[in-house]
């Protein structure tokens, strides 16, 4: 590995972090909980979705753990069944979802468009709160002794056969849904009318393209999520008889508006993640992303492709033969954008002067990770394979592969890459290099050992599974063991930067988005004055013609 | 060896004999989904192969030390066109391929013996034609297409059965069907793969395929009596279907013997063919399948009768081949109470 | 959604103009802080249309399988009470509109007016659903709650070319009530918030809010209340008017 | 990469004319419109017309949105990002639809 770093502190003894910026321009408990600052936001939605990341975590582990034997000894089926919905609930709804668009898109976004802030603060503060009361009402149910559909929430069963919290569950999910319609609500504003003068479409980082993208997403899919989980709760408490086939309704009904949001959630996960990537790989190479407007178009490709396919989770359901011909042919379809963004992230690397930092390395995870994650979605989204493949443990690697190891290795690539802007401090880099090393060796040993289990045969949200598959399931146990690591060992160095970690300046990577070219942390209205756009993205050329002006007027 | 934790020993030992990449094959699908399996599989290692040569080669090549100046390249319409194309084409391949594999999977042809199957939490019921009742388990023939005609009598479960490579869904109120031919004796695992609720993982039963010898004296062995048209047909008179469906020109329903199959005209003009499922579904909801030329006047038979038994009166008018039973049991207006007295009798109108 | 959209949308302005109150600080002019408010509305709009699309979806699909259950279904539902909310909702669209027109030409005594005049065809509008529910409720047409199919197994007085329905699909009226209450669920409740939100801008109106140039908000909630007015005239002919001639 | 000139930076091209102020009478004729379309399809319901009871029944209720749309909710005058976002919504409600029924009129007999 490289010793060469771009990095660039400014003489730690003399720097200070700035007088005035968005941390220490109020104080107290209410000018944060009353904020209508974005970047303020962000930190509130960063906290809160650590900890219910993790929550979810713990979940992962017990889960894990339960594994560890054949039998369902740690805990029993009834517990194990409530653990893994409750790791499902709270990991696509709570983190995953919101994870990279509410926490860095929501500090970033603004900055990167030249704005002072969303268009609508206090509808971007109205999504944290309900947010966090979406947490409450998830947490109420597990609290209150748990619920066990699944996230998936599958009638008849979640209707009529289970005694647990799924009212409360649902509920909770419905909104959250709506804290993330508020989001990208925003975001979608936001690009569209604040932009600086001289940013226009195609000087935009592709960040901001791929949260736009993500957004969309965002806005047209959860409301029909949002309707399901009501006529479910609906179903369940009154009885009213859409999904249920005593009453005429028809269940597949249920799966077909489920997925409809479900799989364009998807893409709202991992969309944000590419943005992240995009930034990442392209600082570190110090070059333009190569094919800038595939790229874009690729994020836009993906969202409007995502609406087209939901049904490919349903072909072993009883959909019609003819109707999973067409969406396995569109699932086809929609694979390749991912593939067109991959082949540029790689090509970006041609060429470039490249350095390893630790956003790079978990760039470099993802890119890796995401590959295989993407091509065993090829598998799954095949007709024929399908039917073997799906409803077990191949499904559940392969979305580990594209959720945890595509988009759980972009954030925290996005969180080292914007640590520094969003505290002024700098992560202690020998350690993060490790958290990163471990995290990807603890993930492939986690999940990898999965796609074998799924291809044996061994069915998902098992509690207990014949003696012959626990090799597998050892391995994966052993490697959650070294992932949980990796996820710790971020969440104990970033919280010692943020008082010990060294200064780190406006722009340490030397990168060229505007909100490089503010002060770390930044002022609460993020520019002194609103900054007039004339460079695209991504043009070093530019930053070094700026950084020589600023020595030149300076010293 | 003892130098090694006892744990850890078998552990090792489990890992060596336990060691396995696939499933058996042992289905006539298997081997194909394998090869399309193995093609996705090289498809794959070539992709991420080629991914991880460029980022390891670039990062060689251009890291900082060797180049410290990046040079700024725009992109290129040529190699986004080649890499669009190329996944797309394999994509393409992949998909064709699939859809050749699933339609075999799901049309089952149409010499296959049929085994019902009835899910309910948490258990699996498997009803042979012959009127054998197994309990999360399946004993089938080899070298034999076998046909599984599934509902559920609750929620939404999945019938797995790994080695055969096969699954489908099992659904409330419908029946889904899937086939198989197995190719090998032997024991395989047999799987619910839909959460179903509370005992989900316990949802498992064994699939015994034999030989077709091994079989016939399974099913002589373990038969319950009656054979499932035989239940049906005491079904059929005890609910009073013969009174309309008794074939005769006068009659009020239309006529059942060697209806399933065909195809029939509906009031609304459509045509339908006649299957178990739509057998199924008029006996429950006779008005959204009325039979063009007949009055509208069937009631239904909803909440009246189980899974089992609608099995059982779908299974007795699939092999209806005359009237000549139905109507004798009109001319005597005899409700059979009793079970059919000469089994031979039985069998003149059911085929095989 | 599609990637004209993007291509044609030109950079905002940010001329300097003289700061007016209610003008937020992250906004360069009054003129795009109007625009962004107003897009944001729209886009919100764009999520209430999937949120009624999904049970649009499931009406469409069961009405396709269920015909006659849902024509029994509809028949039961009085024609005078939708038809004449349907009116009463048109009108408040009505007024709403005015309103707005009175908010632009700053006219505070004519804009209290049709705001007042909104809120109670708003309510009236309540008024005469909660009274059909009621119905609904006596004539045991509640499914899950309070059902019995009775009246879709003999002939409905009101309609004697109409042949009870069989058991079967009598039953399946069900559908037809899960989801007639469903979609007129939702749509009271919009109406619920519609009419709270418009009691508070009453207030704030009265107070001389929107009558001095400012009107976005009124404007917004104009949009609100129309599409509310929207899903309503596609419920009524979905709900009430199938197969009336029978 | 071309250097845009100061003035292409500063370039603001209004995305919305200042307020367009729809007069009174035209909300007039189409609250007079919109009512004579209710009592339409109200009236067309008890007239036997097949199957193109429903679409005359759709057709009208279409007609009533768009008139709202376009003139009580301003979209005739206003910029055509709201014109976008508007057919954008009903785009997304009819690929729901669509996709749906590709499953809906293919399945083996009609129904399930």
């Amino acid at each position: 590995m490289s010793t060469a770093t771009i990095v660039k502190l400014p003489p730690q003894e003399t720097a200070r972090l700035p007088k005035r910026s968005y941390l220490n321009n109020e104080y107290g408990l209410m000018s944060w909980l009353l904020t209508g600052d974005h970047k303020r936001i962000a930190i509130l939605y960063l906290i809160s979705i650590t900890f219910f990341f993790f929550i979810g975590g713990a979940m992962a582990g017990l889960i894990r753990l339960e594994l560890l034997t054949p039998q369902s000894d740690l805990m029993a089926a009834d517990t194990y069944n409530k653990v893994f919905s409750m790791h499902g609930i709270i990991m696509v709804f709570l983190f995953l979802v919101p994870s990279v668009p509410a926490t860095i898109g929501n500090f970033v976004l603004p900055i990167m468009v030249g704005a002072k802030d969303l268009a609508f603060p206090k509808i971007n503060l109205l999504s944290w709160y309900l947010y966090i009361f979406a947490g409450c009402f998830t947490l109420a149910a597990l609290v209150l002794g748990g619920v066990d559909t699944g996230w998936t929430f599958t009638t008849p069963l979640s209707t009529h056969y289970l005694n647990t919290h799924v009212i409360t569950a649902g509920i909770g999910v419905f909104i959250a849904g709506f804290s993330s319609i508020f989001t990208g609500l925003n975001f979608i504003v936001t690009v569209h009318r604040m932009r600086a003068p001289g940013m226009t479409w195609f000087r935009l980082p592709l960040f901001v393209w791929s949260h736009y993208a993500a957004s969309i997403l965002m806005v047209l899919g959860t409301p029909v999520l949002a309707i399901t989980l009501v006529l479910v709760i609906l179903e369940r408490a009154i009885g009213i008889g859409v999904f249920d086939p005593t009453k005429g309704g028809d269940p597949l009904l249920f799966q077909h508006l489920f997925w409809f949001y479900s799989h364009p959630a998807v893409y709202i996960m991992i969309l944000p993640g590419m943005g992240v990537i995009s930034e990442v790989i392209s600082t570190f190479s110090r070059k333009r992303v190569f094919g800038y407007t595939a790229v874009a178009f690729s994020s836009v490709a993906i969202a409007v492709f995502g609406f087209f396919v939901w049904a490919h989770h349903m072909f072993i359901m009883g959909v019609s033969n003819y109707s999973a011909l067409v969406f396995s042919l569109l699932t086809m379809l929609v694979a390749v954008p991912s593939a067109i963004k991959i082949f540029n992230w790689a090509a970006t690397l041609y060429k470039g002067s490249i350095t390893f930092e630790t956003p790079m390395l978990y760039a470099f995870g993802f890119m890796g990770l995401f590959t295989i994650g993407g091509l065993t979605g090829v598998f799954l989204g095949s007709l024929g394979m399908d039917i073997h493949l799906t409803e077990t443990y191949f499904i559940v690697a392969h979305f580990h592969f594209v959720m945890v190891g595509g988009m759980l290795m972009a954030y925290l690539a996005g969180i080292h890459f914007w640590w520094p802007k969003m505290t002024g401090r700098m992560y202690p880099e020998a350690l993060s290099k490790l958290a990163a090393l471990v995290t990807f060796i603890g993930f492939n040993l986690t999940f990898f050992p999965q796609f074998v289990l799924g291809y044996l045969g061994m069915p998902r949200r098992y509690a207990a599974y014949p003696p012959e598959f626990q090799v597998l399931n050892v391995l994966s146990t052993a490697g959650a063991t070294v992932l949980g690591i990796g996820y710790l060992l971020p969440m104990l160095y970033m919280t010692w930067s943020l008082k010990y970690g060294k200064i780190a300046g406006s722009n340490p990577w030397q990168a060229t988005g505007l909100e490089w070219q503010i002060q770390s942390p930044p002022l609460t209205e993020n520019f002194v004055e609103t900054p007039i756009v004339d460079h695209e993205a991504y043009d070093y050329e530019w930053l070094a013609h700026k950084t020589q002006h600023e020595v030149q007027t300076v010293g | 060896m003892h130098f090694i934790s006892p744990v850890l020993w078998q552990f090792l030992v489990n890992w060596l004999t336990h060691f396995a990449l696939f499933p058996p094959e042992a289905s006539g699908i298997a081997p194909d989904t394998d090869a399309l399996y193995f093609f996705l599989v090289l498809i794959s290692v070539v992709g991420l192969g080629v991914v991880a040569l460029l980022v390891v080669l670039f990062s060689v090549l251009y890291r900082q030390e060797r180049n410290p100046e990046a040079t700024q390249i725009e992109g290129s319409t040529l190699l986004e066109a080649t890499w669009t194309i190329i996944p797309l084409a394999l994509f393409m391949v992949t998909f064709v391929w699939g859809a050749l594999l699933y339609f075999r999977i799901y049309n089952p042809p149409t010499n296959a013996m049929n085994i019902y199957i009835v899910g309910k939490q948490w258990m699996w019921k498997a009803e042979h034609p012959g009127g054998q009742h197994e309990i999360d388990a399946l004993h089938v023939p080899i070298n034999r297409p076998v046909q599984l005609t599934m509902i559920s009598q609750d929620v939404f479960h999945s019938f797995s059965i790994p080695a055969f490579r096969v699954k489908r869904e099992v659904i409330p109120g419908r029946y889904s069907t899937v086939w198989f031919e197995a190719t090998k004796t032997g024991t395989y695992h047999l799987f619910c793969t839909q959460y179903c609720g509370t005992l989900h993982s316990q949802m498992i039963g064994e699939v015994v395929a034999m030989t077709p010898e091994d079989y016939e004296r399974w099913t002589a062995g373990s038969t319950s009596g009656s054979s499932l048209a035989q239940n049906g047909e005491r079904l059929f008179a005890s609910l009073g279907c013969a009174s309309c469906h008794s074939g005769n020109a006068d009659a009020h329903g239309p006529n059942l013997a060697q209806a399933y199959g065909s195809k029939l005209q509906m009031a609304n003009g459509s045509f339908v063919t006649v299957d178990d499922a739509f057998l199924r579904d008029t006996i429950l909801n006779p008005t959204m399948h009325q039979v063009a030329g007949y009055a509208p006047i069937m009631p239904t038979y909803q909440g009246q009768i189980s899974e089992e038994g609608l099995i059982d009166i779908v299974e007795y008018i699939k092999n209806l081949n005359s009237n000549y039973r139905v109507q004798q049991t009109l001319n005597t207006s005899q409700v059979q109470t009793t079970a059919p007295a000469a089994p031979s009798a039985g069998q003149g109108m059911v085929k095989q | 959604m599609d990637s004209q959209a993007i291509a044609t949308q030109p950079a905002h302005g940010q001329e300097e103009h003289g700061h007016p109150p209610y003008l937020r600080h992250h906004f360069a002019t009054v003129e795009q802080q109007r625009e962004t408010a107003s897009f944001g509305m729209w886009l919100f709009l764009l999520t209430e249309i999937m949120f009624f699309g999904g049970m649009f979806t499931a009406y469409m699909i069961y009405r396709n399988w269920y015909y006659p259950a849902f024509v029994a279904g509809s028949h039961q539902l009085k024609i005078w009470a939708g038809t004449m909310n349907t009116a009463v909702l048109i009108c408040s669209s009505f007024t709403m509109a005015m309103g707005v027109h009175a908010a632009e030409i700053r006219k505070r005594s004519a804009l209290l007016r049709w705001l007042t005049l909104t809120i109670l065809l708003g309510t009236v509008f309540l008024g005469i659903k909660a009274y059909e529910w009621h119905d609904e409720w006596v004539h045991h047409h509640v499914p899950g709650l309070n059902f019995s199919i009775s009246d879709f197994t003999h002939v409905d007085p009101h309609y004697l070319a109409d042949k009870p329905l069989p058991p079967d699909m009598a039953e399946k009226t069900q559908v037809y009530f899960s989801l007639y209450f469903a979609m007129t669920g939702m749509h009271a409740l919009h109406m619920i918030i519609g009419v709270s939100i418009l009691l508070i801008l009453l207030v704030k109106a009265w107070g001389g809010a929107y009558t001095t140039g400012h009107m976005t908000t009124i404007e917004n909630f104009g949009l609100y209340w129309h599409f509310v007015d929207i899903v309503w005239i596609f419920l009524f002919p979905l709900l009430y008017l199938i197969s009336r001639h029978q | 990469m071309s250097e845009p000139t100061q003035h292409e930076v500063l370039d603001t091209e209004p995305t919305h004319h200042a307020t367009h102020i729809v007069s009174p009478k035209v909300y007039g004729v189409i609250f007079a419109s919109l009512l004579f379309f209710t009592g339409l399809t109200v009236a067309a319901s008890y007239l036997e017309l097949g199957v193109f009871n429903a679409i005359v029944a759709i057709a009208i209720a279409c007609i009533k949105a768009v008139l709202v749309i376009l003139f009580f909710m301003h979209v005739k005058y206003s910029s055509r990002l709201t014109k976008l976002t508007v057919a954008a919504g009903f785009f997304t409600f009819f690929v729901l639809i669509t996709m749906s029924l590709t499953d809906y009129i293919s399945r083996a007999w009609g129904l399930w």
